[in-house]
Order: structure tokens, then C-alpha cells, then sequence
């Protein structure tokens, strides 16, 4: 059995439409935040696309002071959130978080080749 | 049995080169040709690293372009390039040509311009380094490379206590070990206030726990076992594993485990029939500070949640129980990115055997290497032996 | 015995993709292992090729991201550059890996993204493509490839008396040939006239002899000889010759002659125990319709300065003596960089095992591969046949 | 012995100043017209630097319609010349030329990163 093919494209619509769309392993159960063809795990092609929880707690932190040409902001942080079972990598907006701070999907951020990471804040 | 052997090794100074990557690399690999006894012509293929080059000066298909500038045109050459472990991966495809028979002497090597001086700009070359973390996942979050090991970094502080005072001891014996290393970019030492007194680029990582951009190039002869006792100083190859992860990052079960050095390293030290016991010192990827902790505990040399205080109580000092980075690491020996996986090869052969001049250490028979690519998703470590 | 053997092999349609990398090449490498009847976990190693994702779109330590995607994280990964010879000496490098006993079971692919329509515009690319000549003694002239090539077939006509109309003769010919391909980049038949009638982009070239730009990924399931027998429809890699040559090209003794080309040709036929005459098709590296001329020459397919004159008389195509580009070529099918040399080796697979669909010849046994690198500095030729 | 080193920065120099270096194996006799370590065809490594004649016939050339980024002309011709025994490749500036013209050293062009060419015109 294929996947149902969650590919980056719909992962993005879905970012800039306040949800998170991750994968789930039917047969070792392991969850993604990132759409791949097969699991990392154990190889299953057989990945479901599922929704993943839009709030949850920081999982590590760190805030960027030197950035990479391209941006233009400073000092910004970048978050690792473990929503429910799969972990999702996104920019924090408002007030400076840590590990274990609850946070939410909020926004979406598009860099300059048109691609989206997730924002989250503190709730 | 060894897997393969060193006979000659060679470097240039890791620091600022304004010169072409040819003239770089002839430098380091004329220097490993002499030092092995080899002319240009008994060279049989050629494993060549470079990281950057199509991105920093728009030059690629650099490998027949150092081939012939170096005497060597005609033989298979194959460029590799897996971020930072580049040319650790071409000596470990370099390793396997000899032991599966299919060369006999083959040159491996490394060649790479970072620095700000020779090319682009910080903001420039922080996103070009950037390029190794997930092109549609996490660059887009603005994520940077201080910024990948800060994250795992925090997290490891976070479950074993690990502090900055800790993150800056590691920058302060690495920086004491490259003063002792001529070739060294940094030659300077530093104290804890200093290092904690320097601007945060990516918290928990102050400019004093990063590793500068480096130009610099390394090169090693490697024959087969059979061949080896016909060269006058071989080192032995023993073992060398290689391990991937998962990429993004957010996907890793542990980032902070690095789990791909943990693979490589049982890998490696199963080939050559060792332990972590019986490592008399290594050379591990210290891009950050963070990264040594990490790397330290991975490759099983100090306990887990130890790789700080190990730095602090001095177990990993030059004269400690297990000397970590004795070269100065890439802290301060500095991180030419291609030339960094051949220049700890260069550094184990030279300690082993006891030519390291200033730097040499006590009685070392036993070293491991370890160099990792991207956010420690490509992780190879080698073991090299006395023969 | 044959030192390796392909067991299952997946292309995508060359032409425009605008998605990921890694969503480009699954879509290759799960047809091939589908192919092979290999599940993810199988796959002991993988060699992967990409020429210029750094330079393109900001993406390199690709090798772990698509190991990642296809399912594969944890193995031995490695990337390779050698300009547009990339995937073939991945595929080399796989083929001495399952040879030399250190893998049973490899992936070996490419992908690249370098159609104008998603990334960067022509006159960018064209620099970019122009890394691959020397950055000192040849960027700064204003060359590119199609000048490059340009400059070996001016060479070749002079000594030949190759025409513009036999150079049109080989796209006439390739264009035919890639209307039969559904995988094919152009679906289009076209005329001499046409072809002479396009614009001049570097004399004798006019737009028509230059392959385009594509994107596209292939893989190929490569076994050890041991363990082919095992697997459905295995095609042996009877010999696998990789050569080089001077860099720049001022400097190579005879340029037009391709001297790596010839000796990778005479290194793969001893190998697999064979000659030029027993090879009943060919895959050809035609970047530009003189590189095809030089190659069939080259690979003594035709005689000397008879490479033009087969193309038109009818000796190259697919119901001629010798068969070349029968799947349209780089002119036709696309060059997708990194792509092109596994494509080639999913195409004489494909071929060989009478799987070809609507572009299979007439019994063919036996194929050879040129796929070249930069200005022909790298070269690999790989010989297969029916097991 | 090792070579007397002739580098870039100095081949580079010699073209602006209108003079063309190239480099003599003393073991094989081979002549290359752009600088290396070692000789690539017998692996010397005591090449000798040597002055190339400035004047010489066209081994081959080009007229480029489709330039790369950063050059702002088109339809220029680049030429690779045969000079005693060596060869060198360089820009054409004025007549066209064909294969076995004579063509001089006449000036030379700098691209943006500064890396020279030398510049050749028919005589
Ligand atoms: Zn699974
Ligand atoms: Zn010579």
C-alpha cells in the first residue's frame, strides 16, 4: 500500500491555513512533522496523513543573533514544539519562551523562494 | 588485520589563504606525497572533499581540475561532499577502494575557502552553511547553523545540567591546546570570563563557543594493508563507521543523542576490535562547544551529561585521562569546512606517530576521529592504530 | 563473472517538475525498488548524485535529507559531484562497494532541479553550468558549455570536415528518437532545416544541437554478482571504465580527441571482455550534437571523423548498425545534471531486458554508457549486458 | 627539485602586464600555458616557468551569443591560441578570426571576482 502522498506543497496550504498536517506510521506508529514518501522508522510507504495538534510544549529553544543573509530581523527565536506525538520546528513570535512553555500555531512566515515555516507564541 | 593504512599526511595552515583552491590543495597534498615517499604518478585515484566551492566562488568539477594540479591527471577522481563530514566520506570510500582490492595507493584529500577575508561575506556564508539544514523545513524558520546545535545544545542542558561555564571551559582548552599548534588559526588562549564576555550569536553560544571560517586543505596517502610495511611510517586504519540520522531535525527521536555518532562509533570500534576504554585520545567535531559535549558522550569516552564537567575537571585536557581535541579542535585548529575530516586523519597519523611537535601528547597508540556533516545527520568515526 | 548487477531501476519523466528534491527523486527511487521488489529497509548503502543544489536553491547534505524521505535513514550515504558525470560515478563508486564485499544491496540515483521555470533564469544558470570550467584560466574569458563544446567540434571540423548539417543530422536524429519516448523531455519530431533555421547560441551551435535544461531523477537497485540470480530481471555491469583528463582545456593535448573518453572506453570493454563491435547500442553523453559526434568516435563505435556522416546516413540510428541515443539523449530526453548518468543506466537496463515500451530496439544483448563530465575531464563508460 | 611555483597571482600579474607565462617540464619536455604544481602529464614537480611567445595561430574558437551572468556583452568570440608549445585560452577583440589566424596578445579583461584574461587580436 502507497501513501496517501501527503506532499510539501499541501503541507504549506495547510501552514498558512492555521493547521499542522503530519504522518502517521500504520505499522510501527511512529508520527511525523515533516511529509516524507516513506518512515524513517521502518521504511512503511503505507504513511497516513494525519492532523496534528496546533498547541503544545517547547521541546528546546534558541534565539538567533546573527542570521543568515536574507533576513532581515535580529534576536529572533526559533522553537522545536512537541505537538502530541511528532515535534515541529517553527519561528516564535512575542514573548521569549523555554522548554516545557506551552505554545500555539499562530501565523505563518514565507522566506524569499515563497517557502512557509509555522509561528508560534506563547499561550 | 588493518583496513588500510596512512603512509603520509600533510596540511596547510587553517587560517586566511588568498589563493586559488588548487594552489590551497597542492600545498597539503605535494606535502602528504613527500612525507609518504610517493611521486604524482604512483598515485592510483584520488577521494577528494570539498563542501562549498559552487556556492562560495562558482567553481565545481574540482576534482580532474586538483588532479592535474597536482600531477595526477588521468586516474578516477570522485568528489565528495556531505557538509562538514565531506572529506571524512571520501577517506572512508577511499578506505574500502584499497581493502576491496580495487587500488593500491590512492590520494584523499580536502580543500575549502570560508573566510570572510577570501570571499563572502558573514551573512552570506551563514546562509550558505545554512544550506545543510532542510531546504523546505527549516531554513525558512531563519534557522542558522549555531542555531542547530544550540538547539540540541539546550535541550542537553536541560535534561543533564550542562552549563555555559561548562560550554566555556571546552572553548578555553581547545583554545590552550591550537596555541600549541602552529598550524592553528587561532593561536591565542582565552579564559571563561572572556569567553563569557563575548556577544551571543545563537544562546546558548557566545562568539568564543563558535568555530571561526576557516580556508585551509588536508591531504593523506592511503595504501592497502598488504602494501603498508613498505612505507616507512604507516598508521593503521582500523576501523571506520559511518552513521545517518533523520533530517529535519524535529524528526530525530533525541537530537541531543546524536544517535548517528553513537552507530558510527560501535561501528568502528567493532572493527577494530576496541572500545571506548581503549581510546588513548581523538579529535571530535567541536564546531560549537556544544558539539563536543555531545560528540564526548556519544563516542562513549566520558559518561552521559559528562562532556561538560569532563572539560571543566580537566579529564579531557592534553594531560587528562582522555585528551579531547589536543590539535585545538575546530574551536581553534579552525573549520576549513572539506579540509576538516582529512585534517583529523592528519592529526591522528601525526600523533601516532609521535611527530606532532609542539603539540604531541604522551604515549598515544590509540585515536579516534570523529566528524560529523549537517545537523549530525552524516556522522563517520575512524580509529587509527600504531603499526 | 560480472561485478555487479542491476536488479531494478525508476526514472521520472524528464522535463519541468516544481517540487521538492526529495519528493522528485522518490518518486525514482520507490519505482525502482518497487521494481527490484526490495523494500526501504533492504538497502544497505546509498550513493547519491547532485550536481549543483547548493547552487540552485541553497540545498546541499542531501544525501541524509533523501535517505530520510525514501525511507532509509541510519545507512552509509554519500554524495557525489563530478559536474555532469555525477550519478555515473556514484553508480561506479556503488558498483566497487557491492564488488568489494562491503554492501550486498545499494540505491544508487540522482536528482536535479534546473529548468528556468523552477529556479533560477538562463543567463544564471549558464554561470552556474560554467562552474564546471576552470574558475582562473577559462571563467573569465566569458566561456560557457555550449562554448566549450563549441570549441572542441570548430576543432573537429576542421581536422574532419564535419558539417552544421551533419551536427543537425545527430539532433533530427535524437529528436526522432525522443518522440518515442513518453520519459522524454521534448515529444517532437524536427527537420535539418529546422534545425539550421534556430539561433546561433555559440558557433557551430545553434539552439537545436543544445540539450536543454531539465529536472528529473533516476535509480537504479545495484546488487552483488552473488546475489543477482535471486532477483526477477537482473542486468549484469559487465565492466565499468572511468577516465580523466586535463583541466583547462587549452592545456589537454589534443582536446577534440577526448582522451578520457577512449581510455574509459578501453577500460570498461577489458573488462567486461569485449570490443566496440559486439556492443549493440549505445548511450552517449550528446550535452550538444558535436559531444555526440566526439563520443561515438570516441568510444569506437564509428571510425575517426566518421561521427557526423553516421548520423546522417542513417549508421546511429535506431534501426542502423548502431544504435546511439535510441532513448533521444541528453538533446531529446533531457539533462537533468545529477540524473543523467543513472538515467543512462536505467535506460540500457531497461533496454537490455526488452522492457523499453515504445522506444525498445530489436534484440539487443549488450550496451554501452558514455556519460561525461565538465569539458570531458571526467568521463565514465559502463558496458551491460544480459545475465 | 621542486618548481619554481609560478601561482595565479603572478600568471595574472604577467597578463596585465602583456606578458604570457607558462611553465617547461625538465623531465618530459611538455609546455602548459596555465600554471601548476606539478607537470600533468610525467608528474614533475620542477617545472620551470618560461616566457611564452605573445603571437600566435588559432588552435580553435567560438562566438558566444548566450553569455553567463555577470558578462554584459554578447557575441563575442573567445579563441584558444596556439603559442610555441603551448596554448592559451583568451577573448578576441576586433576582426573575427578562423582556425590558423594570427592573432597577438593585445590587452586583457578582468571579471567581477578580478580574475584576468588575456586578450588576443588578429595581426
Ligand atoms: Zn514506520
Ligand atoms: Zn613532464
Amino acid at each position: 500500500m502507497m501513501s496517501d502522498g501527503l506532499t510539501h506543497g499541501e503541507w504549506s496550504e495547510a501552514v498558512a491555513d492555521g493547521e499542522l498536517l503530519g504522518q502517521r506510521c500504520p505499522d510501527c506508529g511512529a508520527v511525523q512533522g515533516a511529509p516524507k514518501a516513506a518512515c524513517p522508522h521502518c521504511g512503511s510507504t503505507a504513511l497516513e496523513t494525519v492532523a496534528l495538534p496546533t498547541e503544545g510544549a517547547v521541546y528546546t529553544e534558541t534565539t538567533i543573533n546573527v542570521p543568515p543573509a536574507g533576513v532581515e530581523e535580529r534576536g529572533y527565536q526559533v522553537v522545536v514544539v512537541q505537538l502530541g506525538d511528532a515535534r515541529v520546528m517553527g519561528r516564535l513570535r512575542g514573548d521569549a519562551v523555554g522548554i516545557g512553555d506551552r505554545v500555539a500555531l499562530s501565523d505563518s512566515i514565507t522566506d524569499e523562494d515563497g517557502y512557509v515555516a509555522p509561528v508560534f507564541e506563547a499561550v | 588485520m588493518a583496513r588500510a593504512a596512512v603512509v603520509g599526511a600533510g596540511m596547510t595552515k587553517f587560517g586566511v589563504h588568498d589563493k586559488p583552491l588548487q594552489e590551497l590543495f597542492a600545498e597539503a597534498a605535494l606535502t602528504a606525497l613527500e612525507d609518504a615517499g610517493v611521486a604524482p604518478p604512483e598515485i592510483e585515484a584520488f577521494y577528494f572533499g570539498n563542501a562549498m566551492g559552487g556556492q562560495t566562488e562558482n567553481d565545481t568539477h574540482l576534482g580532474p581540475k586538483l588532479a592535474t594540479h597536482v600531477g595526477m591527471a588521468g586516474i578516477p577522481v570522485q568528489r565528495f561532499e556531505d557538509a562538514c563530514a565531506t572529506s571524512s566520506n571520501a577517506f572512508k570510500n577511499a578506505v574500502e577502494a584499497v581493502e576491496g582490492g580495487h587500488h593500491d595507493v590512492v590520494l584523499v584529500g580536502g580543500v575549502e575557502r570560508c573566510t570572510p577575508k577570501t570571499g563572502k561575506d558573514t551573512a552570506e556564508m551563514t546562509r550558505i552553511f545554512g544550506s545543510a539544514s532542510h531546504r523546505q523545513y527549516e531554513q525558512p524558520t531563519g534557522l542558522t547553523f549555531p542555531g542547530v546545535f544550540a538547539l540540541f545544545t539546550k535541550r542537553h542542558m536541560h535534561e543533564h545540567g550542562t552549563t555555559e561555564r561548562h560550554l566555556a571551559e571546552v572553548a578555553v582548552k581547545n583554545h590552550g591546546n591550537g596555541s600549541l599548534n602552529e598550524k592553528a588559526h587561532f593561536g591565542k588562549s582565552t579564559s571563561v570570563e572572556e569567553v563569557l564576555d563575548s556577544p551571543v550569536v545563537a544562546d546558548p553560544f557566545r562568539l568564543m563557543d563558535c568555530c571561526p571560517f576557516s580556508d585551509g586543505a588536508s591531504a593523506v596517502v592511503v595504501v592497502s594493508d598488504d602494501l603498508a610495511d613498505s612505507y616507512d611510517a604507516a598508521v593503521d586504519v582500523a576501523g571506520v563507521g559511518h552513521g545517518t540520522d533523520i533530517v529535519p531535525l524535529a524528526d530525530k527521536e533525541t537530537p541531543h543523542v546524536t544517535i548517528a555518532a553513537r552507530n558510527a562509533a560501535s561501528e568502528a570500534y567493532e572493527q577494530a576490535d576496541t572500545t571506548a576504554d581503549a581510546i588513548d585520545f581523538a579529535e571530535v567535531h567541536d564546531c560549537f562547544t556544544g558539539a563536543e559535549v555531545l560528540a564526548s558522550e556519544a563516542l562513549g569516552l566520558v559518561a552521559d551529561g559528562e562532556g561538560g564537567p569532563a572539560a571543566a575537571d580537566g579529564t579531557t585536557a592534553r594531560d587528562g585521562e582522555i585528551p579531547i581535541n589536543a590539535s585545538g579542535g575546530l574551536k581553534a585548529k579552525g573549520h576549513p569546512i572539506g579540509a576538516t575530516g582529512t585534517g583529523q586523519i592528519v592529526e591522528l597519523t601525526q600523533q601516532i606517530r609521535g611527530d606532532a611537535g609542539t603539540h604531541q601528547l604522551d604515549g598515544v597508540e590509540r585515536g579516534a576521529a570523529h566528524n560529523l556533516g549537517g545537523d549530525a545527520a552524516t556522522t563517520i568515526v575512524t580509529v587509527m592504530e600504531g603499526r
